[in-house]
């Protein structure tokens, strides 16, 4: 029942951020010094069609009753129409949001395992050559400026050694047939082997750049957490039982190491979906990423409030889902 | 050990799987890689932007079509067997070929044109102006008299102008009926025709999976041949050295947008598997003074800085020779173009009318251009130029939106920019430069020159072509001595194609207001 | 093989230090005792005289960056010190057994607490397998504890439950509790169930009362000294208590700075205690009926860093003679006693022969 | 009573040693930091590394052979020589200087962004946690939604609301870094404000702004300055993306990322373009990196041991 009450609480704060988000996504675009309609019609429109279009956009009106117009369409779902595809926002989003999702969520689950991994090595090894080669293993990848490790891989495996495709989501002669939007999920539902090898294939390159960069946080987290826990009487305790050493680790360390190492997979998400808009760009990746910078280079604002919030949403959601887990995993928590 | 090993075997295995089609690709289909970013819509009563436009002209059937015959763009029937022009201009008959059909199997009415211009029309949308304002046009000038005449009231455009207007993108004409059926909320078919094609043109839109591809497939209902290349795929590949590589690679056929260091690389190396095709491109590019700006009210200001720039310089390095030098509003080719190059780097000179001016010691000026390499190049150059005459300038870098933006406010002191021709006749080039009623480039860069204005207005009325010759040379002439303008050149556009690729030539001759894909064979 | 003064464990010379930023610590410097099957022998001391890492020293659980550097912990046949990891591990839990002081934080605080009692038992039946036929079968590996099945049919789960009614708890309430939902008393008996669920030989009890409540120190004391007495177990109880000592054991060690200065039986120790230090500490405990004033020892427990030379009482010692802070004292039997009593001591006033 | 003059006489300031002796504890714990320091390789790596950075940074002009912004179209894409250990870019220009010369602008990025998300967030977060409250409730909620959005993205969204510049790209970065500082001080203030000093010090009439400037912020700033030290790596690495996708600094300035930006288009021909500013980024951010990770470690008691 704590439980219960606990995630009402923290959606009631959600809402409230949610909105706050919305108020500055809402001022920030609309300070943007520059005309939004120049973007739409080019070089070459005369005046009279400038005009036109921005009585069309509602852009003559005061920003305030603009705001109020927002809120009232994002009430009936309606998230604007987006000035350069002329669509709406939330078609746009809804298109690119599941390719997003892939990446996402195969880059932090990369990163988990990779993480863990280095972290409960260092952890295990301290101060040995193997702590010191996983650390700056996994430092590296907070390092190195993915936009320029992703051109140098793409150049590496897929125009020297050609074992990996240099962009995008699937090959082009294929032709999947969509349920979901997510490529992989929608191979495995029709049957599609050839479009899933294919997707995976596509999707080795950007998980691993964007995923490697998360890898640091997490590995630190374990390795801080693995030293804490080993430390712990109840480590004693399971030596004392004369358990071997791995098993002491993998029952009884890991499980209690792993706890804090959930809650930063929350804030972890949140900048694989910041690294994402890079890494999408240099992948060619048909995302919520590319989708709101190229929004933003051409000033496309109701595309660009809408996709910033939807990347708040899914943070927020995502976060409040890890702290529910976080809840259940802990045993101390739950009560 | 074992285990692990076979693992590692595996992945490798993995790895060598050959990506599909890594290649090989058919025969009757062409993949081209670009940064589709600038594709928003196949709708041809709202396309405006160049390569979008040269795929929707493949999807759609207009009126006439331009054809290049000896190097100059003449107007071809289409859909219309013939047509006719009343005595004073004004009243255009067309009489449409018979048995044509959409791509759906539904005949080609006369209906189907009206309806497709009157949309237009009301649509109001980007090229609209072209029929509202070049032509004239309205709802009512359009009438479908019978099932295959249809006649088009103008306000007396010169002929070639009005045929190049209805060839354009606007014309294209749309299957009414199969329209209809997909509107929503009385759009006329507007959110479904972004992705959908209706059209009587050679191919149809397959599909369109936006930042991944375009797909379009032969039309089996066109009247004409058909075409070898049954399907094209246009890849989304926004980074220009992965368009690049897929080409070198022969995972695409067309490359475009690659750098000009790309291009020159090509053209200098032989490569066995790639060839570069070029063509003079129908864009003007130049640098433009704000007249009603500080130094630059004073004309020998203006032409001082024409005198500066090193032009060869620019062609030659920024460039790689992919140019064509054109110090004139008129493209080569145009009517009434006449080859006059009057401007060469002269420092002497230049400095000499900038102390005639009251500027010998120069001034300090702000020039902006948008993110494209070449111009930042350009921008480079003409800095340094300037500075040889004691004029210190200031790069600014904008985004090409807020770059328009503050251009059309007249906000801007010199601009490093160009300008894409909207039909092909001197009237698209010489009212936006020369004539400032019309708001466009000369109004933009405040030169509120009245006499170049009415010989530019005079120049797009005058039906009698030798005088309208003469109208322009004298235009040109002005111009280049008084204009805000130094035009520098017309750029060569370039593809990388693989070498299995023919006729792509007769198709991209042209480019931006003729393309032809069915053209294109291996 | 060297002489065994007890049949169950003889720690001779153990020395154990840690290297910590400041230096190094030496912790235990030269610790000796010995104890016979089923006996009791407690170690006192002030906190951080070296008695817990004395016990865990037995069991090799010093951690880094504490390392044993020198001495012989002999169990029955084996050194301890010496023995490699997987073979020291089947006689971890199962010969020898430990509870700790703080009770709920020896137990894993994920884990179910029928849970953490049955895996000792799968673990030491395991051991038990081991050392029996096949020391040459390799690493122990975790095929046979993961298995729900085998626990169930060997019936882990029955003594698991048999020894929480023993330990005085109910089983049905208990074995699905997670540790945080114990209170201390029960999370002691928790662990004593576990402990004495391998039927060891040794018990190491690393103060286990001193984190509860007075109340139930008591209750414990006396529970564990019940189920010691069924079972013929030896214990090895470290305590600050000397009264607890006195009650409990048979033995006494008393160590002081890394070393046991005196070693003998309860009575002995009691009646004739002989190094200072133990003479100071009897002053300092407490007793009913006991009217002279109590008296603290002066001075402060010294720095292991940089430990006094010599004897390292001999800051504080009111009997200090001039060779205290050369040498160090040997650690001698006292002549004048039964051998039973055991007496030993390590000071310069009992050292005839210098 | 007692408490009282003991607190005034400390108010005053008057005792030096005093400040010291209770700053012992402090002091010691510094001594152990800097052996903890010392032990770790890492670390030490890091610290070599940023040493070297900031005394190219400060040498720039002197060790950069070239004008870094001159161009000279005849020369360009040179591949590296002897004269051009880097090569030559798209317009001639030496990439070793332009290299050299953007470690200034990277310091110049660290120094301002870290100036203005610490006064932000040192003021936004003392104020939360000493008044506490209702006060205290909206900035956090303030600090939340800022926190509710992926970094990267909202920087973004400022540089591209405020016109892609270099300047507005720092101001974009510290809009959003600030949040971090402003949680730590917040902490920080609540354990001061419930110091008994400060009820004695507030006892002898002191004012709200006074006990926060002098005895709150200062137990603030050592743990805010620790963070920053952490999330330098991160900062570079923020502005460089930025660079990167055309919402940061603008050409010809020679900020790594824009150089990388601008080559990217070259980098199958002309690697050297892309690939030393990469690498000057990569072993950078890599130096603050590691000596932050060795920073953690010595702070984090559960390491700390």
């Amino acid at each position: 029942m704590e439980l219960g009450s606990f995630i009402i609480k923290r959606l009631a704060l959600m809402v409230l951020v949610i909105f706050g988000v919305l108020i500055i996504v809402f001022i920030v675009t609309r300070i943007i010094p520059a005309d939004p309609v120049g973007a739409i019609l080019g070089g070459n429109a005369p005046p009279a069609t400038v005009d036109a279009m921005r009585h069309q956009l509602g852009l003559d009106k005061p920003i305030f009753a603009q705001l109020l117009d927002y809120l009232g369409g994002l009430l009936r779902g309606d998230l604007g129409t987006s000035l350069v595809s002329s669509r709406p926002v939330l078609t746009d989003i809804l298109e690119f949001l599941p390719a997003t999702i892939e990446l996402a969520v195969s880059s932090i689950i990369f990163a988990v395992v990779l993480g863990i991994i280095l972290g409960l090595l260092s952890a295990v090894f301290r101060n040995h050559f193997i702590d010191h080669f996983s650390r700056v293993f996994s430092i590296l990848g907070i390092s190195l400026p993915g936009f320029w490790l992703g051109l140098i891989l793409i150049l590496i495996f897929y125009y020297k050694l050609g074992w990996l495709p240099s962009g995008g989501q699937y090959d082009m002669f294929l032709f999947p047939t969509r349920t979901t939007g997510l490529i992989l999920l929608d191979a495995m539902i029709h049957g599609e082997w050839n479009v899933f090898w294919n997707g995976i294939k596509h999707l080795i390159l950007p998980t691993f750049i964007l995923g490697y960069s998360s890898t640091a946080s997490i590995a630190r987290i374990m390795r801080a957490s693995m030293l804490d826990v080993l430390h712990q009487n109840y480590i004693r305790t399971a030596r004392a039982k004369g358990l071997p050493r791995k098993m002491v680790i993998l029952r009884h360390a890991l499980k209690n190491a792993l706890i804090p190492v959930i809650t930063i997979i929350g804030l972890e998400f949140g900048s694989l979906l910041s690294g994402a808009v890079l890494t999408e760009t240099i992948f060619a990746w048909p995302g919520l990423g590319r989708y709101i910078v190229n929004s933003l280079l051409t000033l496309d604002y109701p595309a660009v409030s809408g996709g910033t919030i939807f990347i708040a949403l899914i943070y927020s959601v995502v976060n409040l889902a890890v702290d529910i887990l976080y809840a259940a995993v802990d045993p101390r928590m739950r009560s | 050990m074992k285990r692990k090993g076979m693992g590692l075997v595996g992945l490798f295995l993995f790895m060598a799987i050959p990506l599909v089609m890594a290649g090989n690709i058919p025969k009757d289909t062409l993949v081209m890689a670009m940064n589709t970013e600038i594709f928003k819509t196949f709708d041809p009563g709202v396309c405006f932007e160049v390569e979008p436009s040269a795929f929707v002209k493949n999807i759609y059937a207009n009126l006439v079509t331009l054809d290049i015959k000896d190097g100059a763009f003449t107007p071809v029937g289409d859909l219309a067997e013939k047509w006719e022009q009343s005595a004073d201009g004004k009243l255009w008959t067309f009489y449409l070929k018979k048995g044509v059909k959409f791509a759906n199997g539904d005949p080609v009415k006369a209906s189907d044109v009206e309806y497709s211009y009157k949309r237009a029309v009301k649509l109001n949308k980007s090229p609209a102006w072209l029929f509202t304002d070049t032509l004239g046009l309205t709802e009512d000038s359009i009438k479908a008299v019978n099932d295959t005449t249809v006649t088009i009231t103008t306000n007396g455009a010169p002929a070639n102008v009005v045929l190049s207007v209805l060839a354009a993108n606007i014309g294209g004409v749309l299957n009414e009926k199969e329209v209809k059926a997909h509107e929503t909320n009385g759009d006329m078919g507007l959110a479904w025709l972004t992705d959908h094609s209706a059209g009587a043109g050679p191919y149809v839109l397959k599909e369109w999976k936006r930042k991944t591809q375009i797909a379009l497939t032969v039309n089996k209902n066109y009247y004409g041949d058909t075409p070898a290349i049954k399907t094209i795929l246009l890849r989304d590949m926004p980074e220009a050295s992965d368009r690049y590589l897929s080409l070198k690679k022969g995972d695409v056929d067309v490359a475009y947008q690659i750098t000009v260091e790309e291009a020159a690389g090509l053209r200098d190396n032989k490569d066995e598997s790639v060839q570069l095709f070029t063509t003079p491109g129908q864009t003007l590019e130049y640098v433009a003074m704000n007249a009603s700006w500080g130094p630059f009210k004073d004309a020998r200001v203006r032409q001082a800085v024409k005198y500066a720039i090193d032009y060869d310089a620019i062609i030659n390095k920024v460039r790689e020779g992919f140019a064509i030098k054109n110090q004139q509003f008129l493209a080569i080719g145009y009517f009434g173009y006449k080859e006059s190059n009057p401007f060469t780097r002269d420092v002497a000179k230049a400095k000499k009318l900038l102390a005639d001016a009251g500027y010998p010691n120069g001034f300090e000026v702000e020039i902006v251009t948008n993110e494209s390499e070449i111009r930042r190049a350009e921008a480079v150059v003409v800095q340094s130029n300037l500075a040889d005459i004691g004029i210190k300038s200031n790069i600014i870098i904008m985004q090409a939106a807020q770059m328009y933006d503050k251009y059309r406010n007249q906000g801007l002191q010199m601009i490093v920019a160009g300008w894409g021709i909207d039909y092909p006749d001197a009237d698209a080039l010489a009212k936006p430069f020369a004539d400032y009623t019309v708001k466009q480039l000369a109004w933009r860069n405040a030169w509120l020159d009245d006499k170049a204005a009415s010989m530019a207005s005079a120049a797009g009325k005058e039906i009698n072509e030798k005088k309208r010759a003469q109208i322009y040379y004298d235009l040109v002439k002005y111009w280049q001595d008084n204009g805000p303008f130094a035009m520098m050149y017309q750029p060569i556009e370039f593809w990388g194609i693989g070498n299995d690729i023919k006729g792509f030539d007769k198709a991209f001759d042209g480019y931006n207001v003729h393309c032809d894909f069915t053209l294109i064979s291996k | 093989m060297q002489y065994r003064r007890g049949d169950l464990l003889d720690v001779s010379n153990l020395r154990v230090v840690f290297d910590t930023y400041a230096g190094q610590v030496k912790a235990l410097n030269g610790v000796e005792l010995w104890m016979n099957h089923g006996e009791r022998l407690g170690v006192v001391g002030e906190t951080g005289c070296g008695k817990s890492v004395t016990a865990l020293s037995v069991m090799r659980l010093i951690e880094e960056p504490g390392r044993i550097t020198e001495g012989s912990i002999l169990f029955e046949d084996k050194d301890l010190a010496t023995l490699s990891e997987n073979i020291l591990n089947t006689v971890r839990g199962k010969d020898i057994a430990m509870i700790f002081q703080e009770p709920v934080a020896a137990l894993n605080p994920v884990m179910k607490v029928g849970a953490q009692i049955v895996e000792n038992i799968e673990c030491q039946r395991k051991s038990a397998v081991l050392a029996q036929g096949a020391r040459k079968a390799g690493p122990v590996t975790d095929s046979g504890l993961s298995q729900k099945h085998r626990t169930k049919e060997t019936g882990s789960v029955e003594i698991m439950r048999d020894m929480l009614g023993r330990v005085g708890l109910d089983w049905q309430r208990t074995e699905n509790l997670y540790p945080h939902e114990l209170s201390g008393g029960m999370a002691q008996r928790v662990m004593i169930a576990m402990a004495l669920s391998s039927r060891p030989k040794l018990l190491i009890a690393d103060e286990p009362t001193s984190a509860l409540d007075v109340t139930i120190q008591a209750q414990i004391l006396n529970l564990l000294n019940n189920l010691v007495r069924e079972t013929q177990t030896a214990v090895l109880l470290i305590t600050h208590a000397m009264g607890v000592a006195a009650q409990f054991c048979d033995f006494i060690a008393v160590m002081y700075a890394g070393n046991v200065v005196e070693y003998g039986s309860v009575q002995s120790i009691f009646k004739n205690p002989l190094h200072p230090y133990t003479k100071g500490l009897l002053r300092a405990v407490p007793k009913i009926g006991r009217t002279d004033e109590l008296q603290s020892i002066p001075g402060i427990v010294p720095d292991l860093i940089s430990p006094p030379s010599g004897c390292r009482f001999h800051p504080r010692c009111p009997h200090r003679r001039p060779e205290c802070d050369k040498n160090q004292p040997r650690f001698e039997p006292v002549r004048e006693e039964l051998e039973a009593d055991r007496h030993h001591v390590a000071c310069f006033l009992y050292q005839k022969d210098l | 009573m007692k408490r009282t003059s003991s607190a005034a006489g400390y108010a005053k300031g008057s005792s030096w040693k005093k400040f010291l002796y209770e700053r012992k504890p402090m002091m010691d714990d510094m001594k152990h930091s800097v052996y903890l320091w010392k032990k770790t390789p890492l670390a030490l790596i890091g610290t070599v590394i940023i040493v070297l950075f900031l005394l190219v940074a400060l040498f720039a002009p002197l060790l950069a052979p070239y004008d870094p912004i001159a161009t000279d179209l005849s020369r360009k894409l040179e591949a590296p020589s002897a004269a051009h250990p880097f090569g030559l870019d798209q317009f001639g220009r030496d990439v070793l200087s332009r290299v050299i010369m953007g470690t200034r602008i990277e310091v110049q990025i660290i120094f301002i962004i870290s100036i203005i998300s610490i006064t932000i967030g040192l003021i936004v977060g003392i104020v939360a946690g000493y008044f506490g409250g209702v006060i205290d409730e909206i900035l956090m909620r303030i600090t939340d939604i800022f926190l509710a959005f992926p970094r990267l993205v909202l920087a973004m969204a400022f540089a591209a609301a405020l016109r892609p510049t270099l300047t507005n790209a720092i101001v974009a970065i510290s809009l959003v870094e600030w949040t971090v500082y402003a949680r730590l001080a917040r902490a920080e203030a609540i354990k001061v404000r419930s110091q008994p000093y400060i009820e004695a010090i507030r006892a002898l009439g002191a004012s709200d702004f006074k006990i926060m400037f002098f005895h709150v912020l200062p137990m603030s700033i050592s743990p805010v300055i620790v963070q920053l030290t952490m999330r330098m790596g991160t900062i570079i690495l923020t502005a460089a993306s930025l660079g990167f996708l055309g919402l940061g600094a603008q050409p010809p300035l020679p900020e790594w990322g824009a150089i990388i930006s601008d080559g990217r288009s070259y980098l199958m021909n002309n690697w050297w373009i892309t690939a030393f500013p990469g690498m000057a980024i990569a072993i950078t951010v890599l130096g603050f990196n590691l000596l932050g990770d060795g920073i953690r470690d010595i702070l984090d008691p559960r390491i700390r041991r």
